[in-house]
């Protein structure tokens, strides 16, 4: 159950935005990448999250190679991953979202047969337990998505992606626009889920408190390239880390 | 000789439908919008030129009168409406248009009715023999007016202040707000401006067939006309405008009674109707799905 | 919720607005917008001369006329629905519809309503006595008028003829008609070319440039006063004289010498009514309708509203007389008795607009003149020949 | 859909057929004429409201459908011409929507009007299919024996349209309906979560066709002409302002915009017909029309429906969820987001 990315290098024009980048995940490990802005973070994401395409390099998810898979085939592998800007998704409630989100995974989509004549209830209630109810979204689960806050929003996105019950998740900036209090309790779901999902996480954020509280092992990005590694302890202490990111800060 | 001929009225008509499409690119550059309301621009200025006239002004003062009337609302348009509708979807934006030409079409209606009225002739009537090919002064007047214009306004657009900070207005918007341009000023300009070529158009066409509603037909016509020249190329609009008239005469001209020779001779159907009007769309369509960006357009438009 | 407030308000808005019952309707309905409203006059002209009734007569035999003038566009939906209004909310006697289309689409509809039911279209798809006795129209078909052009053109000795028609219906369809019938051959003449053109064209150079390529004898326009500006105009600016052309009683118009001028010169158009203006009975009585209304439309097309307008009175009055000087209680048995009544119409004096007429094979005058535009008025050429 | 929805939405539909079935013939015209309106606005609203795939080929696609009805009709398929058109149309939107796959936005309008004007062109070219500009005249549907009346037709359309607007509220509420709407707010997210968008393009091009050219069947039979000036693209702008008068994204919404959009300009002739002289008084009915797209546009941009969903929110909204204040709380969290990026 690891994620091996070995030398992954994308340019866009004449810039790199990454270059040689690679990375472990081993099961159940929350690992924070951080970076000022533009190191290159997002963009690396998206490369192994089937979005971009990079130039060079090597990933694989379980022994399988995943570069070049779309989103949709690397969640059947049980890779699924949040998104840094929530769109506000009209009309769609959070249940809505959710079991689309589930419709990913085979064990959990239905037929469309059985949604057209069939209730939703059990599938709700379920759904509602399982996935709502720790992120405390159970009382809005029949709300429209564009009624609730940008919390929220980052809340059911997430929940969206746990619907299909990933082994390993990419989160993109899940605490970024929170308040202060809303991003210390989203540290504290991340790991919650992990412990409840039994699920690799790979998270992205800007917020040094979140990361340092949640994340298991800090990589740090400059420039398109990992900088350091270590320990959320290790990495306060680092003094190149300090210079280009921490002084930035 | 034939063709010649042909050639010659496909640049008459082709001359106003560069203008039309000049103003459609312009507004879409400036503010993002697809205006179908150009027609009804066109359609009004026709209109106002024919009331002018018939206050017995001189037909310089005229036309400049109705383009500057034009001018005015274009820009109201623009301050009244279209500023209001900032973060509307695309569809609302559109619509939004079109109920502008359902408006102004009624409009017109109301005012002078539904008949097709007699547009006083501003040019000479009559035409030049020329071995065989017969040259109207409408047609020459028509070109020679359409083209000045959308030269004279490329150069504005290219060398004068205003047209510098239009230019930056249409390549980025937070930057030309960065630097200082008022850009809300700049996009009523592009209106006025649009609304003002438009309503020259309509006038031409009202000279070289008749005063009607169906005039605000142009606008539509014009769609192929930008496509095919590149949505947000100034160049390409005039270019494709004179390509698109030529081509529709030839098709009427040439295409037609040839196509139609083979059919009535396998087939019963007897003619193809109007072709001319189709090609342009055919063209159109295959554009879109080979160079979306047109002709002269710049690549990274709006596609998966 | 929402929507059934939004019903109801609908639905008390028409209901307030829809009037009360006269004893006598007859609705006409035209295309006072849109396209060929140019000829409107034939809807002007039968509601004028239904008011001038009311006006000077107290309507037909003492009953008021309400008379309801609606505006159908030329367009599908919009005539079907006043039809629909006509016949079963406004409870109308006779029914002076307009375009080719909808007569088509109604002509069972009409049979079964037993409304009469004049058509503005001149097609003669719709003009069977036998299959659709509720259907009439008034004068010469389209066919019949092609043909009375050729016939001149056989006399004069001519040989090729150009069909220029429109892209609808009023254009192929009349064309396709004469075509089939065989009596271009019959009468020695040969078919140039057949030339199609959009029938709101706003510039016909390239057909005209085609049309001198073949060098014909004369060139028949099946097409509208707005189309025949345009051609007439296209066809002086590549050197085709006005006088090769020929045209339908929808090109007796005022604008044609008006906006055209010398160009228009020679023009022929197939006469079916009086003129405007011509020394006529019927012409008095609109003058004096016209002394104290608004004539909208001083034309032709205005004579032949006219001329429907007595048909549809002389009916009416016929069939009260018929009931003993009493309007008919039951509508079903007045409307039939209307149409009756509009059939047995003998040797029908209409004050001149046409020669008198027997509407027996629902047309009623089928005597047609050719009328040529000299010095930019309309002069009639020759006397009223049968076009049959 | 709460079983609440659909009763009033039974109850409606009974209510609206016994009106077209008792009130006479104009009543009746009336009555089918806004429901089968509706039936294509539902279908338009499935592509641009849920969609987000902006068309403007609407009403050629109506016209398909009634060809193809009309044509089978004639040949003596009965009601089954209405499938035979509705099918056709689901194949030529399909068509017209492949090019989707490539472009979005305006570019892809831009082709769809292209679709309209060369359909349009075909239905007057194709002179042994569609007898070309004279149209088409249709035979009546039959009913027990004999041609269906307009009352008969009213609790038809009106039957048809509740059987429409049934099916159609089920898909949207399946994961294919919802992947509509994941689609309509981002192409990219919608791929991200695993969304097949060229296959949800895809489907609501096929649904939307599908009800298009119901839509054209019906018209087809009930106006016993296909004709092809009837399918210009005047019909595409109506369907248009229909789906947003009554509201983007809204089932019910399409129904009460078609409604709207149809006897608006009736009830504002009557009340004209009430002046003297008004002659002209389509003119003010277009113009009318054209001011209240540009004022909805403008001040309702989500239509008639969300006018409701606000006036019905403001009075029950004690009992109801507070909206306004999440409102201010995500807005909240959104300055804070600017404040640390400042």
């Amino acid at each position: 159950m690891t994620l091996e990315v070995r030398d992954l290098s994308i340019r866009f024009g004449g810039v790199a935005a990454v270059t040689n980048m690679s990375l472990d995940v081993n099961a159940r490990e929350i690992v924070g990448l951080i970076g000022p802005n533009g190191a290159g973070k997002t963009t690396f994401i998206n490369c192994i999250a089937g979005v971009a395409q990079p130039d060079t390099g090597a990933a694989s998810w379980n022994g399988r190679a995943i570069l070049g898979l779309s989103p949709a085939d690397l969640l059947r592998l049980g890779v699924a991953r949040t998104f840094q800007s929530v769109v506000s998704l009209h009309d769609l409630t959070v249940l809505d979202l959710v079991k689309l989100g589930a419709a990913a995974h085979a064990r959990r989509g239905r037929g469309f047969l059985s949604q057209f004549f069939g209730s939703d209830k059990a599938v709700d209630e379920e759904i509602c337990e399982s996935l709502l109810a720790p992120l405390n979204l159970v009382d809005v689960a029949n709300s429209p998505i564009q009624t609730l806050s940008y919390g929220q929003r980052k809340s059911v996105d997430l929940a969206r992606a746990l619907a299909c019950e990933p082994q390993l998740l990419y989160l993109d900036e899940p605490v970024a626009g929170l308040t202060f209090q809303e991003g210390l309790n989203m540290g504290a779901v991340i790991r919650s889920v992990r412990d409840r999902f039994g699920c690799s996480v790979v998270m992205v954020e800007h917020k040094m408190d979140v990361v340092m509280s949640t994340c298991d092992r800090i990589v740090v990005m400059a420039h398109g390239a990992r900088i350091f590694e270590g320990t959320p302890a290790e990495t306060q202490k680092d003094a190149e880390v300090r210079r280009v990111y921490l002084g930035d800060a | 000789m034939l063709g010649l001929q042909l050639a010659i009225a496909g640049v008459a008509t082709g001359s106003v439908y560069a203008l039309i499409a000049l103003g459609i690119v312009l507004i879409y550059k400036c503010s993002g919008v697809v205006n179908f309301a150009q027609g009804a621009y066109a359609m009004l200025g026709a209109y106002i030129s024919y009331f002018m006239l018939r206050l017995h002004l001189p037909a310089v003062v005229a036309v400049l009168a109705a383009m500057a009337i034009m001018a005015v609302i274009g820009a109201a348009t623009e301050r009244l409406i279209l500023r209001r509708m900032l973060k509307a979807q695309i569809v609302s934006v559109m619509m939004v248009t079109l109920g502008l030409l359902i408006f102004f079409r009624a409009l017109c209606l109301a005012v002078w009715g539904p008949d097709q009225i007699a547009f006083p002739q501003i040019f000479p009537a009559g035409s030049i023999d020329f071995a065989g090919v017969y040259i109207t002064y409408n047609y020459v007047a028509a070109f020679a007016l359409a083209t000045t214009l959308s030269v004279a306004f490329l150069c504005f657009y290219q060398f004068t202040a205003i047209g510098l900070m239009q230019r930056c207005t249409a390549d980025n918007t937070r930057a030309a707000l960065a630097i200082g341009i008022h850009v809300s000023n700049q996009i009523s300009i592009a209106w006025a401006a649009s609304a003002a070529l438009a309503g020259l158009g309509g006038a031409l066409l009202a000279t070289l067939g008749g005063l009607s509603l169906t005039i605000s037909d142009i606008g539509l016509v014009a769609f192929p006309v930008i496509v095919v020249g590149g949505l947000d190329s100034l160049v390409g609009a005039l270019i494709a405008g004179f390509l698109l008239g030529v081509l529709e005469a030839f098709t009427e001209g040439m295409l037609t009674p040839a196509l139609e020779t083979v059919l009535r001779k396998f087939t019963s159907i007897d003619s193809v109707g109007a072709l001319q009007q189709v090609i342009p769309y055919a063209l159109l369509v295959l554009m879109l799905l080979l160079r979306p960006q047109g002709i002269f357009g710049r690549r990274g438009v709006e596609r998966v | 919720m929402k929507k059934l407030t939004i019903a109801a308000a609908l639905a008390c808005a028409i209901a307030a607005a829809a009037p009360a019952r006269a004893e006598i309707t007859v609705c006409t309905w035209g295309t006072i917008t849109g396209p060929d409203a140019l000829v409107n006059g034939m809807t002007y002209g039968t509601r004028d001369y239904l008011e001038y009734l009311n006006q000077t007569q107290g309507g037909i035999a003492g009953n008021k006329l309400k008379v309801l003038m609606l505006d159908g566009r030329y367009k599908l939906d919009e005539e079907l629905k006043i039809y629909r209004r006509c016949a079963d909310q406004e409870q109308a006697v006779v029914i002076n519809g307009w375009s080719t289309g909808a007569s088509k689409a109604l002509r069972d509809q009409i049979q079964e309503d037993g409304i009469p039911f004049i058509s503005e279209s001149f097609a003669s798809e719709v003009l069977d006595p036998q299959k659709y006795p509720y259907t009439f129209i008034a004068g010469p078909t389209y066919e019949q008028q092609i043909i009375i052009a050729l016939r001149d053109l056989a006399a004069r000795g001519g040989k090729k003829v150009v069909l220029m028609y429109s892209d609808n219906e009023y254009g192929r369809g009349p064309v396709n008609v004469v075509r089939q019938s065989g009596v271009i051959e019959k009468l020695g003449l040969e078919v140039a070319d057949l030339v199609e053109y959009r029938y709101d064209a706003q510039d016909v150079t390239a057909q005209m440039l085609r049309i001198k390529g073949k060098n014909p004898d004369l060139v028949y326009v099946q097409g509208s006063t707005p189309q025949l500006l345009v051609a007439l105009r296209d066809a002086a600016k590549v050197g085709l004289p006005a006088k090769l052309f020929m045209g339908n009683l929808y090109n007796i118009s005022p604008a044609i010498p008006e906006q055209l001028g010398a160009a228009a010169d020679g023009f022929r158009a197939v006469q079916t009514y009086a003129f405007y203006g011509d020394d006529i009975p019927a012409m008095k009585e609109i003058e004096d309708y016209a002394k104290k209304n608004e004539v909208e439309k001083k034309d032709i097309y205005f004579i032949k509203g006219w001329l429907k307008g007595k048909v549809i009175a002389a009916a009416i009055g016929n069939a009260i007389k018929k009931n003993g000087g009493q309007v008919p209680a039951d509508l079903k048995a007045f409307r039939k008795s209307v149409r009756d009544e509009m059939e047995a119409l003998k040797d029908f004096d209409d004050g001149g607009i046409t020669p008198p007429f027997t509407y027996a094979d629902h047309q009623g005058s089928v005597q047609a003149r050719i009328a040529e535009i000299k010095n930019g008025k309309y002069t009639p050429l020759g006397a009223w020949i049968n076009a049959r | 859909m709460t079983k609440r929805s659909f009763l009033v939405a039974l109850a409606l539909a009974i209510g609206f057929a016994v009106v077209g079935f008792e009130s006479g013939r104009f009543w009746a015209y009336l009555v089918y004429s806004v429901a089968i309106a509706s039936i294509g606005a539902l279908s338009l609203n499935i592509l641009i409201g849920y969609c987000g795939q902006i068309t403007f080929a609407q009403g050629a696609l109506i016209g398909v459908g009634a060809y193809g009805a009309g044509i089978a009709g004639n040949a003596g398929w009965g009601a089954a011409s209405l499938l035979v058109g509705a099918v056709c149309s689901a194949l030529v939107s399909l068509l017209i929507g492949l090019p989707a796959l490539r472009l979005r936005g305006l570019y892809f309008a831009i082709s769809t009007l292209a679709a309209q004007f060369i359909l349009n062109y075909l239905f007057k070219i194709l002179q042994p299919l569609t007898n070309g500009v004279s149209g088409l005249v249709v035979k009546p549907l039959m009913l027990f024996g004999r041609p269906a009346n307009d009352e008969q037709y009213a609790v038809i359309c009106v039957g048809l349209l509740f059987l429409s607007w049934l099916v159609l509220t089920r898909i949207i509420q399946t994961n294919v309906g919802r992947a509509f709407l994941v689609v309509r707010e981002s192409e990219l997210v919608a791929r991200g979560m695993g969304v097949d968008v060229a296959r949800a393009k895809i489907q609501a091009f096929l649904l939307s066709g599908f009800f298009a050219g119901l839509c054209g069947g019906l018209i087809a039979f009930t106006s016993r002409l296909a004709n092809p000036e009837a399918f210009e693209i005047g019909l595409s702008v109506d369907q248009t302002a229909m789906i947003i008068v009554g509201g983007l994204g809204s089932l019910g919404g399409s129904i009460i915009g078609a409604g709207f959009v149809t006897l608006l300009p009736e009830a504002i002739e009557r009340l004209g017909e009430l002046l003297p002289s008004a002659d002209l008084i389509s003119a003010f009915r277009e113009m009318a029309f054209g001011i209240l797209i540009i004022l909805f546009l403008l001040l309702e941009p989500r239509g008639i429906v969300a006018l409701a969903r606000r006036i019905f929110a403001r009075r029950g909204a004690a009992a109801r969820t507070n909206l306004p204040d999440r409102a201010s709380y995500g807005s909240g969290a959104i300055s804070a987001q600017n404040g640390r990026k400042a």
